[in-house]
C-alpha cells in the first residue's frame, strides 16, 4: 500500500509524555482544481507535526482529487487498512458532508482543518467531530457584522447556487440587518459576472457582498475592478488567500475581507509559524495553512494528554484546546466549533506581494448560530 | 429594469456569444475538414491563456502575450495533431473521444506540473482598462468592447480566408469530399496539420483575451469546451456560418435568461425561491436550448451532413 | 475453448478470490477496491448493451448512474429521517431495503432512458453523443440546485441498506451481493447478444437499411437498447451510492459519463467481459499510480492514449486477440 | 387490381431544379420480372427508394396488392410483403451467413423482442433460414462470417435474405453487380425459377441477363418512362434506341 508520506521525527520516545502511538489520516485536495488549497493544509498541518520532532504520531497522506466519492473510498481504506484513529484534511464541504458521519459513527476522531457546514454544527454533531478551522457561516457573519458597523444601507449580494452559497447569504444577512438591493445567484463554476455586475450598477446598491471561492472570485474581482462601479466590496477570505490574490492582482488591492487569520496578526505563535512556513516552503503562508497548523498542534497537545483509544478521555482532551493558537485566544463551543475573533483584513501590497493586513475586529470571541441545535 | 441595463446585457451576451465564437469557430472547422471531435479543444484554450499570463509576467506586454499564445498554442495543436490526432481520422467518434478525453487529462496534470496549482496572473492592458461611456449614458468596459471587436474581426478574417483564398478552397474542399482535394494536387496531411493548428491558435486567443478577465488556472478549458460543443451542436457541425449564430443564441440566452427569468419568477412566487428555481432553470436553459433546436431539427440549424 | 473464454474465467476467477487474498494479506480494503471495480463493471456493462451491441456513443450516461444514486439517498434519506416521500396522492414511505431501491433504481432510470432515448435518437453521430452529453448536463445542475436533497453537497446515509439475510455493512458480504448481480447482468447480456434481440440489435450498429428491409425497426431496437442500458447502469448507481453511503450531483458530471466510456473501451467495446477487465483495470491504475505521483492522471493518459493507438479493441483484444466468430 | 402485385401511380420527385422522378406509373403483374433500364442518373435509384419508402415521393402513390403504401415506413412495407436486395450489399459482415439469414426470418416474423432464447435455436427461424441458404447454394457456408465471403457468395445471401421474407414481390436493385459471366447465368437461372414464388421488380445493366429474362421493360430517361414493353416491342421501339440504346450500346 501506498504511502505519500510517512511523518515520524527522529525525537527520542520514552521522554515525550505520549500515552500511545496515534496514526492520523489526511485525505486532501492534490491534485486538479483545488489541489493549492489542500496542498497547503497538508504543508501547515505537516510543518507543526515535523516542528514537534516526535516519532509516535504517523500521519499517512492521500488526494481525494476533489471527488466525494473518492474520498469515502480513501476514507474506508485509512479506516479498514490502516487503522488509523483520526482523520483530518478535507478542504470542501460537499466531501465533509461525505466522509465525517460515516466516520465519527465508526468510532474516529474528525478534525477538521477547513470544511465545517452547518449540518455538522447542528442536529448533526458529534463528540468525536472537532472544527479546529471555524463554522462555515463564520466568515460570512463577520462580513456582515462589518457592513452594518460600516452603516451600508443597502447593500447587493450574490453567491453562487449551491449550499455553501446559500448558507454564506444567509450567514451575512444573520448580523447585517439593512435592506438588499439585490440578492442573486450565480451558477457554480461561473466565470463571466458582466451580468451581474451590470444588475449590480443599475440596483441603486450602496456596497456589495459576494461569495465566490476559488476560480470565481478572481474573475469577479477583475471584472468588478475593471467594470467602474465604484461600490466598497466585501468578501469571506476564501476570495482573498494567498494563493489566489497575486491572480488578482490591483483590482483586490484595498478590498475588505473577513478571516479569523492573518499573517499580520500579533501573536509569538503566528510569528513562529509565518516565519517556519516562509523558511520551509519559500511562499506565504495561507489561511488554509494555518488552519491546517493549528489543527495539528491542537492534535498534539490531546496527545499529549489523553489515549486516543479512549474516546471519552480523548475528546475531553481536544476540546480543552490547550495549544497555542496562530489565531490568538481560541476555544472550542459546546457543539465543538471554535469561539475565536472574526477580523476584517484589507488587501495591500508588500514589494511586489499581494497580501492582506488587519484592519479591525468584526465579532469578538464569535461562536456559531447552532450551538443549541447540537444535542451531544 | 431600464432599457439601459437590457441593452448593457445584450452587450454582455454579445460578448460572450463573441468570445465562444472563437472556441467554436476552431472546434467545427476541425470536425467539418477533417470529422474528428475534438474534446481537448479546450485545453488549448487553456495552454493559450497560460502563454500569455507567463509571458505577460516576464516582459509585461500584453501585445507580445497574445502573440505568445497564438503561437504556443498553434505549435501544440500542430504537435498533438502530428503526434496523435492524425492516425484518429479513420478511426469512429468512440476512439476519437477516449484519446483526446486522455489527451485533457495529459495537458491538464502536465500544466499544473509546469505552473504549481496557483491560478496565474494576466491582466487587462492599461490602454483598455476601465469603462467607457456609450451613446444613451450606458457604461461599459472598454476591454469587453474590444473583445468585441476582436471578435468580429477574427470572424470577418476567417470568413475571408474561406470565401477568398487558396486555402479556403482546399478547406471548403476537404469538408465537401476528401478525394477532391487528392485531385487539386494538395498535401492532405500537411493541410491537415494546418487546419488544426488554425483551429488551436483561436482557440488559444480566446484562452488569452478572455484570461485577461477570468482566472487563469487549470482546467478552465472544459466549461468552454461544452460550451462550445453546444455552440456548435446548435449551429450545425461543420458550419462556421452555424458556429457564429449558435455562439450569439448561448452567449445571450446563457446571459439573458440567467438575468430575466429570476425577475419573472418573482412575479409568481416569493423571492428567495424564485431566485433559487430561477438561477436553477438558467443554469439548464443553453442545455435546453440545445435540445430544442436538436429535436426540431436533427442535424442543427445549419448542418448538412447527418 | 477460445482464448477470451479462458480470459473471462480467469478474470472471474480472480473476482471471486480477492477477498481470500485480502484476509491472507490483512489489507481488508481490497476488498472495498474491488467492490468499486466490481459496480463501475456493472455500470460500464449497462453502457456496453448501448454502445458494443447498439453503437449508441451515449456521453450522456452518468445521468443514470446518478438516478440510481438519487433512488437510494431519497428512500434512504426519508427513511432515516421518519419522513414520508410523498404524501399526495397517496403516502410512500422511504425504505432501507436494498430490493426495493434497487428495483425503484432500475425503474426510474429505465424511464429516463426511454425519454432522453426517444429524444437523442432522433440525431446520429456527433449530434448523438452531444445531446446525451446535454442531458447529463441538465441533470447534474438541477441536482446541484435541488436543495430538498442536499443540493452539491449531497446526501449521506449513515448505515448502508438492509438485504434479506445479509449484514451488507460487512465489506465480504456487500462485495459478494454486488458480484452477484454482476455476474447475474453478465449471464443476462451473454444471452441478450445470441437473442432475437441481440442479433437484431447487433445487425441495426451494423446496417440499418437491411434491417429496415427485413421488416425490423432499427430505431425501435436501439430505443429497447438504450432502456435496458440505462436500468443496468441506473441499478450500478444504487450499489455505488450503498457503496460508498453517499449521493452527490457528481455522479451526474459529464467527467463520470466519459469515465464509464473510458472503461468500456479500455476493456475491449462489444465485448462481453470488456467492461469488467476495464474497471479492474482502472481501479488498479487509479491505485497504483495515485500512490506514485500527484501527477498521475499524465499517465493515465498516456496509457489510454496507447489503448486507441496501438490496442484496438482495448485490453481483452490485446490479450484475447481478435473477437472469434459466433457459434 | 387483382392483376397487379405492384405498382406506382403518377410518382413525383425532385431535388432543388432536377426533377429526379417525372409522373411515373409502372407496375409488376404476377409471375412476371419487370425490368427497369435507363442509363446512369436517369433516376432508377430514386425510384427504388420511392417504392421501398427510403424516400417519399412529392406526388403520386406506391400501392401493393391494392393496398396504399404510399405513407408507410421501410420496415412496414417490408412486413407488408416487399422484398429487396441492395445495389452493394447490406449485410452484417461481423455476423455468419446463418444469422443474416436468421435476421431475415426473425423480420418475417416481426417480433424481435426475445431477449433471452437463443435465436439461432428457434427451430422455426432457422428452418426457414437453412432453407433460404440451401436455395441459393450458400448452405454450406452458413457458418463463415460475412465479411469472409465473395463478392458473389455476397450477392447470393442478399438474395437468400429477401428470401426469408417470403415477400409478394421482389425489388432487386442490380443483383447482377459484380458478378463474372458465370454468376451471373447462375442467378439469371435462379431469378427465372424464382418469379413463380413471386413476381420481381428488376432494375439491371446486365443487359443480357435483362433481355433473358425480362417479361416487360421500362425504360426510364431523365426520370421519365419512355417506354415499357416486352422485349421485342423495347428491342425495337425507336425512341429507345435513341436515347439510350444509341448512346451506350
Amino acid at each position: 500500500m501506498k504511502k505519500l508520506m510517512l511523518a515520524t521525527a527522529a525525537a527520542a520516545l520514552a521522554t515525550s509524555g505520549a500515552l500511545a502511538d496515534v496514526k492520523v489520516g489526511m485525505i486532501t485536495t492534490l491534485s486538479g482544481g483545488g489541489a493549492s488549497l489542500g496542498i497547503d493544509t497538508r504543508d501547515g498541518f505537516m510543518l507543526a507535526i515535523e516542528a514537534a520532532g516526535r516519532d509516535d504520531v504517523e500521519v499517512v497522506i492521500e488526494d481525494d482529487q476533489r471527488k466525494p466519492d473518492i474520498a469515502v473510498q480513501l476514507a474506508d481504506k485509512m479506516i479498514q487498512s490502516e487503522k488509523v484513529d483520526v482523520l483530518t484534511g478535507i478542504v470542501w464541504s460537499n466531501l465533509a458532508m461525505a466522509v465525517v458521519p460515516a466516520a465519527t459513527a465508526q468510532g474516529l476522531f474528525y478534525l477538521s482543518t477547513n470544511a465545517a457546514p452547518a449540518q455538522l454544527a447542528g442536529k448533526g454533531c458529534n463528540a468525536n467531530y472537532f472544527a479546529v478551522s471555524y463554522q462555515n457561516d463564520n466568515l460570512h457573519e463577520g462580513a456582515g457584522a462589518y457592513a452594518a458597523n460600516e452603516g451600508f444601507k443597502n447593500t447587493f449580494i450574490l453567491a453562487p447556487n449551491y449550499p455553501a452559497g446559500h448558507d454564506s447569504l444567509t450567514g451575512f444577512k444573520r448580523y447585517y440587518g439593512g435592506e438588499l438591493a439585490g440578492e442573486v445567484y450565480t451558477k457554480l463554476g461561473q466565470t463571466d459576472y458582466a451580468a451581474e455586475i451590470a444588475q449590480i450598477r443599475a440596483s441603486g446598491a450602496d456596497s456589495v457582498f459576494f461569495f465566490l471561492p476559488g476560480g470565481m472570485g478572481i474573475s469577479f474581482l477583475k471584472q468588478y475592478a475593471d467594470s467602474g462601479v465604484d461600490l466598497p466590496v466585501v468578501g469571506p477570505a476564501f476570495s482573498f488567500d494567498q494563493g489566489i490574490l497575486q491572480a488578482v492582482g490591483e483590482a483586490a488591492l484595498g478590498v475588505k475581507n473577513s478571516s479569523t487569520w492573518s499573517k499580520d496578526l500579533d501573536n509569538a505563535a503566528n510569528a513562529t509559524f509565518v516565519a517556519d512556513f516562509q523558511q520551509k516552503y519559500d511562499r506565504l503562508p495561507s489561511i488554509y495553512a494555518a488552519q491546517g497548523y493549528d489543527t495539528a498542534n491542537l492534535l498534539l497537545s490531546a496527545i499529549d494528554k489523553a489515549d486516543v483509544n479512549d474516546d471519552a478521555a480523548f475528546a475531553e482532551a481536544l476540546k480543552a484546546a490547550d495549544f497555542a493558537s496562530v489565531r490568538g485566544a481560541f476555544s472550542f463551543a459546546a457543539n465543538n466549533h471554535p469561539i475565536q475573533n472574526v477580523y476584517v483584513r484589507e488587501v495591500i501590497k508588500e514589494g511586489d506581494i499581494y497580501t492582506n493586513k488587519i484592519v479591525g475586529t468584526a465579532l469578538e470571541n464569535h461562536a456559531n448560530a447552532y450551538v443549541d441545535d447540537c444535542k451531544m | 429594469m431600464s432599457t439601459i441595463l437590457i441593452i448593457e446585457q445584450m452587450l454582455n451576451g454579445l460578448q460572450s456569444g463573441v468570445m465562444l465564437f472563437l472556441m467554436a469557430a476552431g472546434l467545427t472547422l476541425i470536425f467539418g475538414v477533417m470529422g474528428l471531435i475534438n474534446l481537448a479543444h479546450g485545453s488549448l484554450y487553456m495552454v493559450g491563456a497560460f502563454a500569455a499570463a507567463a509571458v505577460a509576467g516576464l516582459t509585461g506586454s500584453f501585445v507580445l502575450a497574445l502573440m505568445a499564445a497564438l503561437v504556443a498554442a498553434a505549435l501544440a495543436g500542430a504537435v498533438i495533431e502530428i503526434l496523435v490526432i492524425r492516425r484518429l481520422y479513420d478511426s469512429d467518434h468512440l476512439d476519437q473521444v477516449l484519446a483526446t478525453f486522455a489527451l485533457i487529462l495529459i495537458f491538464s496534470e502536465g500544466t499544473r506540473w509546469v505552473f504549481g496549482s496557483f491560478p496565474l496572473f494576466l491582466d487587462i492592458p492599461d490602454a483598455l482598462s476601465g469603462p467607457v461611456t456609450l451613446p444613451g449614458g450606458i457604461e461599459y468596459p472598454l476591454y469587453r468592447l474590444a473583445l468585441i471587436v476582436a471578435g468580429l474581426l477574427v470572424g470577418v478574417g476567417l470568413w475571408v480566408l474561406i470565401e477568398r483564398t487558396r486555402l479556403g478552397i482546399q478547406i471548403r474542399a476537404g469538408e465537401n469530399d476528401r478525394e477532391m482535394i487528392a485531385a487539386l494536387g494538395v498535401d492532405i496531411s500537411k493541410l491537415y496539420t494546418l487546419v488544426f493548428a488554425l483551429g488551436a491558435a483561436l482557440a488559444g486567443l480566446a484562452g488569452a483575451l478572455v484570461g485577461a478577465i477570468q482566472s487563469v488556472q487549470v482546467g478552465m478549458g472544459e466549461p468552454v469546451l461544452i460550451l462550445a460543443f453546444v455552440v456548435i451542436v446548435i449551429g450545425g457541425i461543420g458550419s462556421i456560418k452555424g458556429a457564429f449564430i449558435g455562439a450569439l443564441l448561448v452567449g445571450l440566452t446563457d446571459t439573458l435568461v440567467g438575468i430575466f427569468l429570476p425577475e419573472l419568477l418573482k412575479l409568481f412566487m416569493d423571492a428567495a425561491p424564485a431566485t433559487s428555481a430561477g438561477s436553477a432553470i438558467a443554469s439548464m436553459s443553453i442545455y435546453i436550448l440545445m435540445s430544442l433546436v436538436l429535436i426540431w431539427r436533427p442535424s442543427g440549424l445549419f448542418g448538412a451532413r447527418a | 475453448m477460445s482464448r477470451e473464454t479462458l480470459f473471462n474465467a480467469a478474470l472471474l476467477l480472480g473476482l471471486l478470490l480477492v477477498p481470500i487474498w485480502a484476509l491472507l494479506t490483512d489489507e481488508p480494503f481490497t476488498i472495498t477496491l474491488a467492490t468499486r471495480a466490481v459496480i463501475l463493471a456493472l455500470a460500464a456493462a449497462g453502457l456496453n448493451i448501448a454502445l458494443g451491441i447498439g453503437g449508441l456513443v451515449s456521453l450522456g450516461h452518468a445521468v443514470f448512474f446518478g438516478i440510481g444514486g438519487y433512488a437510494m439517498g431519497i428512500l434512504a434519506h426519508h427513511a432515516q429521517g421518519f419522513t414520508p416521500l410523498m404524501e399526495w396522492p397517496f403516502v410512500i414511505e422511504g425504505t432501507k431495503s436494498m430490493p426495493v431501491i434497487w428495483l425503484l433504481a432500475i425503474v426510474v432510470s429505465a424511464l429516463a432512458a426511454l425519454v432522453i432515448g426517444l429524444l437523442s435518437l432522433r440525431t446520429t453521430g456527433a449530434y448523438f453523443i452531444m445531446i446525451t452529453l446535454a442531458f447529463g448536463q441538465m441533470f447534474y445542475y438541477f441536482a446541484i440546485s435541488w436543495s430538498a436533497y442536499g443540493g452539491e453537497d449531497g446526501m449521506s446515509i449513515y448505515v448502508r441498506n438492509d438485504f434479506p439475510g445479509l449484514n451488507t455493512l460487512a465489506p465480504i458480504q456487500f462485495y459478494g451481493l454486488c458480484l452477484a448481480l454482476l455476474v447475474v447482468v453478465l449471464v443476462f447480456s451473454a444471452r441478450l447478444r445470441r437473442a432475437p434481440f441481440g442479433l437484431s440489435l447487433n445487425a441495426a450498429r451494423q446496417v440499418p437499411a437491411r434491417l429496415e428491409a427485413v421488416g425490423l425497426d432499427p430505431m425501435r431496437l436501439k430505443l429497447v437498447a438504450f432502456v435496458i442500458s440505462g436500468a443496468i447502469t441506473g441499478l450500478a448507481g444504487a450499489l455505488f451510492a450503498d457503496l460508498n453511503r453517499f449521493v452527490s450531483p457528481t455522479m451526474f458530471s459529464w467527467q463520470f459519463s466519459g469515465e464509464i466510456m473510458v472503461l468500456v473501451i479500455l476493456g475491449g467495446v462489444g465485448r462481453l467481459f470488456g467492461p469488467v477487465a476495464g474497471a479492474v483495470t482502472f481501479v488498479a491504475l487509479e491505485h497504483v499510480l495515485g500512490g506514485l505521483t500527484e501527477f498521475w492522471h499524465i499517465y493515465l493518459g498516456l496509457i489510454l492514449l496507447g489503448v486507441v493507438l496501438f490496442a484496438r479493441g482495448g485490453i481483452t483484444g490485446l490479450i484475447a486477440g481478435r473477437e472469434a466468430s459466433h457459434d | 387490381m387483382t392483376d397487379t402485385v405492384l405498382r406506382t401511380i403518377g410518382i413525383c420527385k425532385s431535388f432543388g431544379a432536377l426533377q429526379a422522378s417525372k409522373d411515373i406509373s409502372i407496375d409488376l403483374r404476377p409471375g412476371e420480372i419487370h425490368a427497369i433500364i435507363g442509363p446512369n442518373g436517369a433516376g432508377k435509384s430514386t425510384l427504388i427508394a420511392q417504392i421501398c419508402g427510403a424516400l417519399k415521393p412529392d406526388a403520386g402513390r406506391v400501392e401493393l396488392l391494392g393496398k396504399d403504401i404510399t405513407a408507410l415506413s421501410t420496415d412496414q412495407r417490408a412486413r407488408a410483403g416487399l422484398g429487396r436486395t441492395f445495389q452493394i450489399s447490406a449485410l452484417a459482415m461481423e455476423d455468419t451467413v446463418l444469422e443474416n439469414a436468421v435476421l431475415g426470418a426473425l423480420g418475417a416474423r416481426g417480433r424481435p423482442w426475445r431477449f433471452w432464447a437463443s435465436a439461432l435455436g428457434d427451430k422455426d427461424l432457422r428452418h426457414r433460414a437453412e432453407a433460404a441458404l440451401e436455395r441459393v447454394g450458400l448452405a454450406e457456408a452458413r457458418a463463415k462470417r460475412c465479411a469472409d465471403l465473395s463478392h458473389g457468395q455476397r450477392r447470393q445471401l442478399e438474395v437468400a435474405v429477401a428470401l426469408t421474407l417470403e415477400p409478394k414481390a421482389f425489388v432487386m436493385d442490380e443483383p447482377m453487380a459484380g458478378l463474372g459471366a458465370a454468376g451471373s447465368k447462375d442467378l439469371t437461372g435462379f431469378l427465372d425459377q424464382l418469379r413463380q414464388q413471386a413476381p420481381i421488380l428488376l432494375v439491371e445493366h446486365d443487359m443480357d441477363a435483362v433481355f433473358a429474362l425480362a417479361d416487360r421493360i421500362s425504360v426510364l430517361v431523365y426520370g421519365e418512362v419512355i417506354a415499357t414493353g416486352s422485349v421485342d416491342q423495347i428491342r425495337t421501339d425507336p425512341r429507345v434506341r435513341d436515347a439510350y440504346l444509341g448512346e451506350s450500346a
